[in-house]
This record gives C-alpha cells, structure tokens and sequence, in this order.
C-alpha cells in the first residue's frame, strides 16, 4: 500500500466524520461520558488503595524492654533491631514519655491515671515498623530471642482486621475498575458499532467496486479511531480539571484524607485514556465491520 | 469471456429466478438481455461480477469459475468487470467526483491520473458541472450517469449494465448507449440488461431473451421482441 | 386541481431547477410531464405534494396553497396525492403487503378493508404471490409497482407519478398505464412524469414539456417530441 | 386514536426489533451495561450511606452523675432524661461497670488498673442515645441544668469530625450517583438516538405517505421503551443476583461491615430500573426521532 493511498484514507475519515456529524457527536460524547465514568472509577479506586496503604503504614510492632536496662544495653538492642530484615524503622520511647502519651490517649479520663505518676507501672519500649506492613507477624516473630525484650505487642487482632479490611477494599476496588473497564469497552465498542451499522450498505457498494477488504476497513478504523481519540480526549480535559479541583478542595476542608496528588497522575491518565480510546474506537469499529466486509 | 453451464439460480426465500442457464459471451462482443419485468435480468447480471452465486452450474467470467475464487483474489476480479447498477449504489456520503474517483483510488491509481480521468469520463456522461454535488442532489438520470461513469472509469475488460438508461430520456439514452458502442469498439466486452425496444431493435446486436428465468432466445443480430 | 402561477425553485446548492412555471391541471386531467434528465420534472412533482417548497410564486393543489400549510394540515393534504416516487422510497423493513397496508394503516382503514384491498392491488399491479417479500428480494420491476400499488391502494384525488415505468418491460408498462388509465376514468387526477415516447405518442393525453426548468410546451393530445 | 390502531404501533415495534436484531442487541446490551454500573454505584452510595448512619447512631452522651446519689435519685433523673426531647434511649452504667467496661477497652494495657480496684475513682453515669445523631449538642445543652448530673461529656470533638466525615462521605456519594445517573441517561439515549439515526430515511418516506408525526412516532417510541425495557430487565437480574450473593460472602467473611439486607431492595431497585428503562429508551427515541419526524 502506498503511503499517498494512507494519506486518502486518513482524509476520507475526517471527511465522513464532519458529514456524518449527527451520529459523530453522538458518538464522541457516548465515548466521552463513558470514560469519565470508567476515569472516577478509577480516581476512587486508586485513591482508596492510596489511604489503605497509608492507614496500613502506620502499623507497628511495640518490643517492651526489661525493667533497669542502662542506656547502653538499651541502644544495643536498637541496633541488633535494626539489622532485623524486613524492618523500616526504630524509635526508643521511655516510660514517662510513653505515660505522657497514655494520657493523651485516655483524653478526658486521662486525670483517672494522675495518682500513678511517681510510680510508673509502665516499661521503656521499641516502636517498630515494618518496611512491608503485612510482614509483621514473621517480623515480630524474629524479635522474640532478642535479648532484653520481654514482651512483643502489636494488637494482632486489629492489625488482622485491618488488613483483612484493606483486602477487601482493595479486591471490591479492582474488581469494581475491572467491571467497569470492561464494561466501558463493551459501550464503546457498541457505539461505533452502530455508527457502522447506519452505514453497511457503504460497505457492500465497496466490495462490488473492487475495493480489497482492507481498502475498505482501513478508513473505518481511522475514523473510529478518531472518534474514540476525541471522546477520551473530552473526557481527560473533564476528569483532569474536576480532579485538580477536587484536590485542592479536600486539602482545604478535609486534610485528614490525603488524596494521590494531582501531578503524578495528570500525565499517566491522560495518555493512558487517548491510548484506550483510539484502541476501542479502532477496535469497536474494525470489529463490527467484519461482518459486512467479508463474503 | 463470460460462459454459464447450466446455471440456476434459487433464492434463499425459495424463489428460482434462473433454472439452466447456458451461453458464451465471447471477448469484445456487444450483448442486450431482455426480457419482462422479474425475468432474471438482474440476477443473471449478479452472477457475472459474483454478487450472487450459483445455486448449480458454472460461471466462468475472465476464464474464472466465479464459484471458485478465492475470498482475497474476489476484488481484483472484480476490477476487470465495471457494473452499472440497476439501483445505481452510488456511496451517499461522496460527492459526485469522489464516488467516481473512488474507483481509481481502490486500484490506487496517481493523483494525477485520477485528477485527469474524472472530470473526463463525468463530461463524456454529460455530468460537468455536478462533481460537487451529493448523490441526494441529483435527478433520478444523473445519479445513473455517475453510475455508468464510475463503471467504465478504470477501462475494465467487461462492463456489465443493469438497465443503464431506465431513467433517461430517449436522447439521453441514445448517447449512453453511444458511448457504450465506443467503449465496445476499443475492444471492452460489453453486457446491457434492458427494457428499451427501440435501442435493441436500431443496433442489432446479439439478443439474449430470458423469461421466467429461461432463455428463450439467443439471436445475433436480434431485436427486442420476436413478434415484434 | 393543480395550480401553479410563477413558480421556481431553487436548491440550497444554487441550482435552479425551476423557472417560472404557470399551469393549471383539472380536476380529472391525464397528464405527461416530460422532458431530458435534469429538466426539473421530480423537482416539479416534489411541489406537489411539498416534498419541496417553491422558491418564488404559488403552488396550489386541491384548493391549497402548499407554501401555507400548518404542519399538523400536512398529513391530511398529502393523503389526498398518491406518489410513485423514481426511488420507490419502500420501507425496507416492511415487506411488500405491509408496504402497502401501511398507505392503509395510516388512514386508519380497519382490518377486513386492509385485507380485502392490499391482495387486490398487488393483483392489479401483477404482484401477486410476493406478498412476502422484502423490498430487498425484488426485481427493480416489482419494486416500482409496489411503489405504484401503495400510491393507489387509498385512492386518491391524485395519483403523481415519477416515471412509474422506468424499470418495466414494454408490456408491464402498458399494463401499469392501463391501470393509472383505469383509474383516470374514475375521476382521479393523475400526473405522469415520463420518458417513455411510445407511450406518450400512443395516449395522446395532454403533455407538459418541460427543458433546464422552463415550460417548453403545454399541448393537448400532444406527444412526447415536437419535432418526432 | 383507535385501540386497534395502538395494537398495530406495538405489533410494529415488536417486529422491527426483530428485524433489526443485530441493532436492537447492540443497543439493548448497551442499555443493560450503563444500568448495570448505575446499579452497583447506586447500592455502593446507598450502602455507603447505610454504613455512615449505622455509625452515627453509636454517637452517645455520657451524663456524669454526682458521688454518693441514692437509688431512687438515681432513677429519679433517668425519669427526667426520658422526658427531655430529642432523646431515645436512656441506659445507666453504675461505677463498677464502668470499671470493668474501662479495663477491657484498654486491652493489654488493663492490667495497670489492677491497682485502682479497690478505691474505684469513675462515677455512676447515664449514657444517652439522640433519635437525631445530629442534634447531639443541643441535647447534651439541654441536660446542663438537670440536678444531680456533674458532668456532660460526648466527644464534641470526634463526634464533629464524624459528622464532617459522614457529611462529605454522604455528599461525595450523592454526587457520583447524581452524576452516573446523568451520564446514563445520555448514554442510553444517545444509544437509542444511533438506532433511529439508522432508519432516519424511513421516517421521511413515512412522512411523504400521509402518516402524522404521531404516527410514525408510536412505534419508535415503543420500540425504544421496549429496547430500554428489555436492557433493564437484564441489568436488574445481573444486580441482583450479584447483590444477593455480595451480602451472603459479605455476612459470612466480614461481619463487621453491615450491608443493608438484600430483601429491602430488591424491589425498588427492580422496578426503579425497569421504569428508568422504560422512560430513558421512550424519551431518547423520541427526542432523536423529533429532527426527522419535523418539517
Ligand atoms: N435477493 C433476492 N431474494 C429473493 N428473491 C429475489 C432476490 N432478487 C430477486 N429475486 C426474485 O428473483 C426474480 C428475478 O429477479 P431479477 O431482479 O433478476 O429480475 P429482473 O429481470 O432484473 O427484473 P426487472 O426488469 O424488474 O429488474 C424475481 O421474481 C425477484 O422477485
Ligand atoms: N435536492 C437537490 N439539491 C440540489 N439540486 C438538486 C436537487 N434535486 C435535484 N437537483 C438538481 O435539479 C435539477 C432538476 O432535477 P430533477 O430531479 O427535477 O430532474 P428530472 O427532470 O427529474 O430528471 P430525471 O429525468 O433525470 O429524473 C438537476 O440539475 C438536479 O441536479
Ligand atoms: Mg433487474
Ligand atoms: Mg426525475
């Protein structure tokens, strides 16, 4: 094929697409509406693994040390910590400083444990984190014939939940995006389909006039294509400037929540979404216009 | 060029539009089918350019059993045959020009022949000045123009006519069919389905009568009606 | 009937294809338009039954001024005119009794009169036995008078017809013109846009002759050529 | 308009579905896609929703009551707490339960409280629901002036947060299923509109036979009330099963999340969609087929 044949099918696309401009628009705007959907999905469900990551972060291993260890024995300890594979971060707390924190803790009934302070009950203590959160049980585990350590915390039953939890919404979070990806392939692919539907009369007048199947498909997949580059490219300009918004607006009112930033997903997206809808344009349309060109 | 062995042609719905069918169309002849309205004109017609296949028999078009083709060799047969559509199949989202330079462009032809052969072959239809417009504004004679058009554009070796001056006027006609006695001259074998007496009757060329999908005649010379 | 004082019109592209036209068809006329291809004889039709709207001047038919019709009017004026349009315009989804019923069923005609009349207009238009057919399983023939069939199956003040015999044989053509003959008698108004010179010369009804949009000739008992 | 006339719309759609089967399945898939991503975005908020009050129905008042009061004093004020309004559910909580409640919520830690038990410093106190989570201020303002009652604590802080939480969950949700319902409504019809693009020629020839613009009407509208009928029907057997096996996996692997019951919804859902169904494929039929049927 020639390249100037390349250049006459790009052109007839373009042309039947400013002709058909009825069923081009409703078609880029299907294109479009769909990947905005398929784009919050996919916002929501990187963003929840982004804060399950980040709650899933904070869990750690408390190593609480035996009573009178000297300064030196206890700085021992951090270091064979320390060389424990698997362990991100070591941080010394001393029994009034854990008190203190106690009563942060408690908040109100926190003058219930006022009476105790000349003798504090409580042991100097480790807190540990684990370079991969749901490690810490093997991790724990190590710690246990480190000298001076008397006893290894970590809430196992909430760090369980917690982590069942995360499963889970990360499992409902993918399968929801894999639902919904397919699902918008599905959509897109069937609009195109209609548009060549409307037009599969074209089609057979080609093959009588010797048009090689090929000859045939060929501005067909250009212009769905395009129709599929053109509806994501709706669709990113809407999710882009809707999720800087929605950024900006939740790290004013809400800094609890702490969503993926805006920058590093700007380009991925919308790349990504251009490469989809050229695909399933091209995909959609080549797909539906197999059974017209053949026989 | 174009031979059938005992072709008959059934339809899906169960309809024999053509039962034994045999002839020999050899290179570079002139042939008229006549025959009255559902004959089997059309399908006769459809068979050589395999729009439709034989339900049995053989067609054997450009020494090609048509059955036989394969699926990727169908349109570059094709391209030996131009066609002339009863329905005329103009593509209603090309204008005028393009739906006759589309024909060039599937044999990729050069922009410069294209851009030479076109406004040519739409002046001899007698068409200049329509290149513009779209197939919906046109008369019902001009749309078959630039279907005739488009079918000798590339000069194929056969051109086959379902009823190519149905909506013209007698004088329109005779220069269609003018044109298509030129276009035989040079060589091209030529096949005109049609309903027009007077023009079979003044050329005498050879007759093919089909009725109820039968021939009934085969007559060189021929005119259009055996009583008549 | 039908009236028209200084009509032309023009298309959206720029063409003219009608320039001051005056005629004034009567009540139960027979009438032939004719003229080359191209000459503005569908344009002229499509006034009429205001497919189109005139540019200038004033199109009058069964009493109205097509130009001043309310919308809700426009069904109601249009059952009035039966049309055989030069593309047929069937439904393809529909097949050939439904086509017609369906002339019927927008009247809102009852179930035993839509069973009686469809069978015997598709018999008088030699269409029995395709009933069942889609548009798409027909000859270009059958086509034609199926369009032809639904245009009657109501009858109508008027029956227009744009060239109801372009794709038919000469005796199926006689036939249909028969029947538009037949029904002419019966007082309907009919309008026949042809190319047909035998069948012209033949009737010698009155003819309207029409070239690049101007009235050539209006003649009673007239023929399709001046000089012929 | 006669009966029998509408007998034959509805006989014409039917079998224009038919005929145009590899349309109306394009088209009918298509609706039953975009239901089916409503429907799981719409139990998502409502179940959402159903978590967020669930949990600020736990939101309590403690009213802190004066050392040493009798029995009868005691009730005397859980009398008058019954009788304030906005209130649901009075419990009292002597000072030994207190106790005990305090050392379980402490966990591990409990054991530092061994030493208190004998000289136990809590207060008896009433823990107080509101029927409105809400109002919880206004209440607890209301119980200031109560004799008897020392101290009224609710948490003004976390119970704030919360609510902001609830309140943005609430919004965030309402507004993606506004949004979805939005998009699905445009997609459907512009499906429906790509159908009638198809067959916009008919509608002239219609015109031209003398059919009035209801008549070539009718049966584009059934055939698109249908083609969304059918599309619902799917989407809503395809949610519902898969809703009923979620709350049965759900029930069995994680307790903790409470799903709102299958049962309560399977109806409203259903015919809710078929209705959308209905109404979507009428309206976008019949919005498409208005630029043809004019003129
Ligand atoms: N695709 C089809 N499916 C079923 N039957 C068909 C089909 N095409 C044509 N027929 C039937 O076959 C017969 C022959 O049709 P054909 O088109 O060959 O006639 P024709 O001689 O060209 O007639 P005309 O002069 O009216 O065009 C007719 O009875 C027609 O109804
Ligand atoms: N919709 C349209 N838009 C623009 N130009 C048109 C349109 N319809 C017809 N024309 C032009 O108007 C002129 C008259 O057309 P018309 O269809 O009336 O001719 P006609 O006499 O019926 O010809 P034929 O015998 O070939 O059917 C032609 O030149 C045609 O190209
Ligand atoms: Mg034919
Ligand atoms: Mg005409």
């Amino acid at each position: 094929m020639r390249v100037r044949t390349f250049g006459y099918f790009f052109r007839q696309a373009v042309v039947s697409i400013l002709r058909n401009s009825l069923m081009s628009f409703a078609s880029v705007s299907s294109v479009a509406a769909v990947l905005i959907i398929l784009g919050m999905v996919l916002l929501l469900g990187l963003n929840v693994d982004y804060i399950a990551s980040d709650i899933e972060s904070q869990v750690e291993i408390t190593a609480y040390l035996a009573d009178g260890l000297d300064v030196k024995q206890v700085s021992e300890i951090g270091q064979k910590l320390i060389q424990v594979k698997g362990i991100k971060e070591v941080k010394f707390v001393s029994k009034d400083e854990a008190l203190k924190e106690f009563k942060k803790q408690l908040g109100d009934q926190g003058d219930l444990l006022e009476g105790i302070k000349e003798d504090n009950p409580l042991p100097d203590f480790y807190r540990i984190k684990t370079i991969n959160p749901s490690d810490i049980s093997e991790v724990a585990a190590e710690l246990d014939n480190i000298e001076g350590i008397v006893d290894i915390v970590y809430g196992k039953e909430v760090v369980d939940k917690l982590f069942k939890l995360t499963g889970w919404t990360r499992l409902i979070g993918l399968a929801t995006i894999t639902i919904f990806a397919f699902v918008s392939i599905f959509i897109i692919s069937n609009t195109i389909r209609l548009t060549v539907f409307a037009r599969r009369k074209e089609i057979g007048i080609m093959k009588y006039i010797g048009a090689t199947e090929w000859f045939i498909r060929w501005p067909f997949l250009i212009e769905g294509m395009l129709l599929g580059l053109i509806g994501a490219l709706i669709s990113v300009s809407v999710i882009n400037i809707s999720y800087y918004y929605l950024t900006k607006t939740v790290a004013q009112s809400l800094p609890v929540i702490k969503l993926i930033p805006f920058d590093s997903l700007l380009y991925k997206i919308t790349v990504g979404f251009m490469a989809i809808g050229a695909l399933l344009g091209a995909l959609g349309s080549g797909i539906s216009i197999r059974r017209f060109v053949k026989v | 060029m174009i031979r059938m062995f005992g072709v008959s042609k059934i339809y899906r719905n169960g309809i024999k539009a053509l039962s034994d069918i045999n002839f020999h169309i050899k290179k570079g002849e002139f042939v008229f089918i006549v025959g009255p309205s559902g004959a089997g004109k059309s399908t006769l017609i459809k068979l050589i350019f395999r729009e439709e296949l034989p339900s049995s028999g053989q067609v054997i078009v450009a020494g090609r059993n048509v059955a036989r083709l394969r699926r990727k060799d169908l349109p570059f047969f094709r391209r030996k045959i131009g066609v002339v559509f009863q329905d005329f199949r103009l593509l209603p989202d090309k204008t005028v020009f393009e739906n006759v330079s589309f024909a060039m462009e599937v044999v990729e032809a050069s922009k410069s022949e294209i851009r030479r052969r076109v406004p040519e072959v739409l002046e001899l239809v007698g068409l200049r000045g329509k290149e513009k417009s779209m197939p919906s504004e046109l008369s019902g004679g001009e749309q078959q123009r630039v279907s005739l058009a488009r079918a000798i554009v590339n000069n194929p070796e056969i051109v086959v006519a379902d009823e190519p001056t149905g909506n013209l006027d007698p004088e329109t006609s005779w220069d269609i069919i003018k044109l298509l006695q030129q276009i035989n001259l040079r060589g091209t074998t030529v096949v005109v389905a049609t309903h027009e007496s007077s023009i079979v009757n003044m050329l005498r060329k050879r007759v093919i009568a089909i009725e109820k999908g039968r021939i009934v005649r085969d007559q060189q010379k021929g005119v259009y009606n055996y009583e008549s």
